[in-house]
């Protein structure tokens, strides 16, 4: 039970963080307020450069050209926080498998719609809306779909084959920009004639990674060989 | 004052409201909660800042770091998860102690 | 022609903010579970009159992919969230 | 012009109230839920800002992936409370 004094003591601490965060918010406010109405920020030299990017979405040509080291140190972060989980213990499995003929049947029909609508975002990512993220959290949510109507995944898949799909973007990412750091002389500086190919095969191999890291973050522990709980 | 500021301001309110439930709240998983509210915040304020451009066209450099930012986001909330589930399994419950003002 | 599908996807934002209502009711899970996922298909059909109202074709995209990745969560509900309720209802 | 203004408050005032019930609410269950419906006022938000790309990763990831994580760990954890013999309030109880 609460004494009197330390429920006083409650209450204050209450308002004082209300004053505080006030303080934040009006500072925050203030500070939004006071920037320049207008202001071009990065958009001409982005759209200086699209020319020479090998795409035609912009937002692609920002991730995967103009600041593709982000997108390589987010693949790793992906990455450690799937070893985070994974060293906390293994996937639970579940006790009893119940067939539900149902959701058997929704699945059957959804997981491969998804896994068309992930490659489709992936292919319409140069030119238009869409791209590697995108397309590897439908296909992660495919995968979680599939994980959660309790199939069964083949033991064999569980062990290397999973880390080698894991590993794949970064391995990728980061195997096409030391290549072309000892050809072209820097690191992801594609030839502006190549430059499409590149960011497509890079893309392809992310889209999968990200995909199952997703899906596995979301099984919340190392993956044994059955059904999950 | 011009729509894009306006949710630019939603964004400074957003976060504010997040930073508070992240203080005040004891249970593990609100506080995730919190911490995600508290990132839409951000990334509102960075599309929003991103919009101020003069033609129809706005910047997409931000666009492109909110991307990232999100999946990094639904990651680190993973990651999160698990370590309340540990925090749960090991000591029963899944709350940090309410002891304001020892 | 667009401002009878921005007035409409107006409409169809007011009907979402009501549709607030019941997922703050409730009163059994699965009735709140269902007004989100009547969130979804608002949010689909608004996303749909948008993409003729601004212009903007790849919004169909953002609505596709609505409409797929809603079952997960509906799914996930089923699967996890609500046996367990159903269990403990059967223990009173 | 006005419908643009009309769409563009309602869109705010959703956004911020759902953040404040979502954060306040006693149930657990009620409050990921209340999450879900954030991340969808949020994708069309994005859509207003006119970032179809960000919309696509929000859809993608608000409308699949953290409902369905967040939706697993609550059962989980109520699982854990359970075989610990904790008291714990279930989700969806007064």
């Amino acid at each position: 039970m609460r004494s009197a004094g330390r429920r006083w003591h409650y209450l204050l601490f209450r308002w004082a963080l209300m004053l505080l965060l006030l303080a934040v918010a009006v500072g925050l406010g203030y500070a939004l307020l006071s920037l320049p109405q207008q202001a071009v920020g990065l958009s001409e030299q982005v759209s200086a450069n699209m020319a020479t990017s090998g795409v035609q979405n912009p937002v692609t040509a920002v991730l995967l050209n103009f600041r593709g080291y982000d997108t390589l140190l987010e693949m790793a972060v992906l990455l450690v926080a799937l070893l985070g989980v994974w060293s906390l213990g293994s996937a639970e499995v579940h006790r009893k498998i119940d067939p539900e003929p149902v959701l058997s049947l929704l699945v059957g029909g959804l997981a491969p719609m998804m896994i068309l609508m992930a490659g489709y975002l992936l292919w319409a990512g140069t030119n238009t809306p869409g791209g590697a993220f995108q397309a590897g959290s439908v296909l992660a949510a495919a995968g979680i779909l599939l994980l959660l109507s309790s199939k069964r995944f083949p033991v064999r898949l569980m062990g290397w084959p999973l880390r080698v799909v894991l590993l794949l973007g970064l391995g990728t990412f980061a195997a096409v920009g030391m290549t072309l750091l000892f050809v072209s002389g820097g690191f992801l500086q594609y030839p502006s004639s190549l430059a499409g190919a590149f960011i497509l095969f890079i893309e392809a191999a992310a889209t999968l990674s990200i995909g199952v890291t997703l899906a596995a973050l979301f099984l919340g522990g190392r993956p044994q060989a059955g059904p999950y709980r | 004052m011009s729509a894009v500021l306006l949710y630019a301001l939603t964004g400074a309110g957003l976060f504010t409201l997040g930073l508070y439930a992240l203080i005040i709240h004891a249970h593990l998983l609100r506080k995730i909660l919190a911490i995600n509210v508290m990132g839409s915040g951000v990334f509102l304020i960075l599309v929003a800042l991103g919009g101020r451009t003069a033609g129809a066209v706005p910047d997409v450099v931000p666009h492109a770091m909110v991307i990232t930012g999100i999946v990094v986001a639904v990651s680190a909330t993973a990651l999160a998860l698990a370590l309340v589930l540990r925090v749960q399994a090991a000591t029963g419950r899944a709350e940090l102690p309410e002891e304001p003002l020892e | 022609m667009q401002v009878i599908y921005s007035a409409m996807a107006l409409f169809l934002l007011m009907t979402l903010v009501t549709g607030l209502w019941r997922i703050l009711r409730g009163p059994t899970p699965a009735d709140r579970m269902l007004a989100a996922q009547l969130f979804g298909t608002t949010a689909v059909a608004s996303l749909l009159l948008l993409a003729q109202a601004l212009d903007r074709p790849h919004l169909r995209d953002v609505a596709l992919v609505f409409a797929l990745l809603a079952t997960v969560t509906a799914v996930a509900f089923i699967r996890r969230a609500w046996t367990v309720w159903e269990e403990e209802q059967a223990d009173e | 012009m006005i419908l643009q203004w009309l769409f563009d408050s309602l869109l705010i005032i959703a956004l911020l109230w759902l953040a404040w019930r979502l954060l306040g609410s006693a149930d657990l269950f009620k409050a990921i839920v209340l999450f879900i419906a954030f991340g969808l006022v949020m994708a069309l938000a994005w859509v207003r800002l006119d970032a179809p790309d960000v919309a696509l990763a929000e859809a993608a990831i608000g409308a699949g992936l953290t409902g369905a994580l967040l939706l697993s760990a609550l059962a989980r954890l109520n699982d854990l409370a359970d075989t610990t013999h904790e008291t714990h309030t279930p989700s969806g109880k007064k």
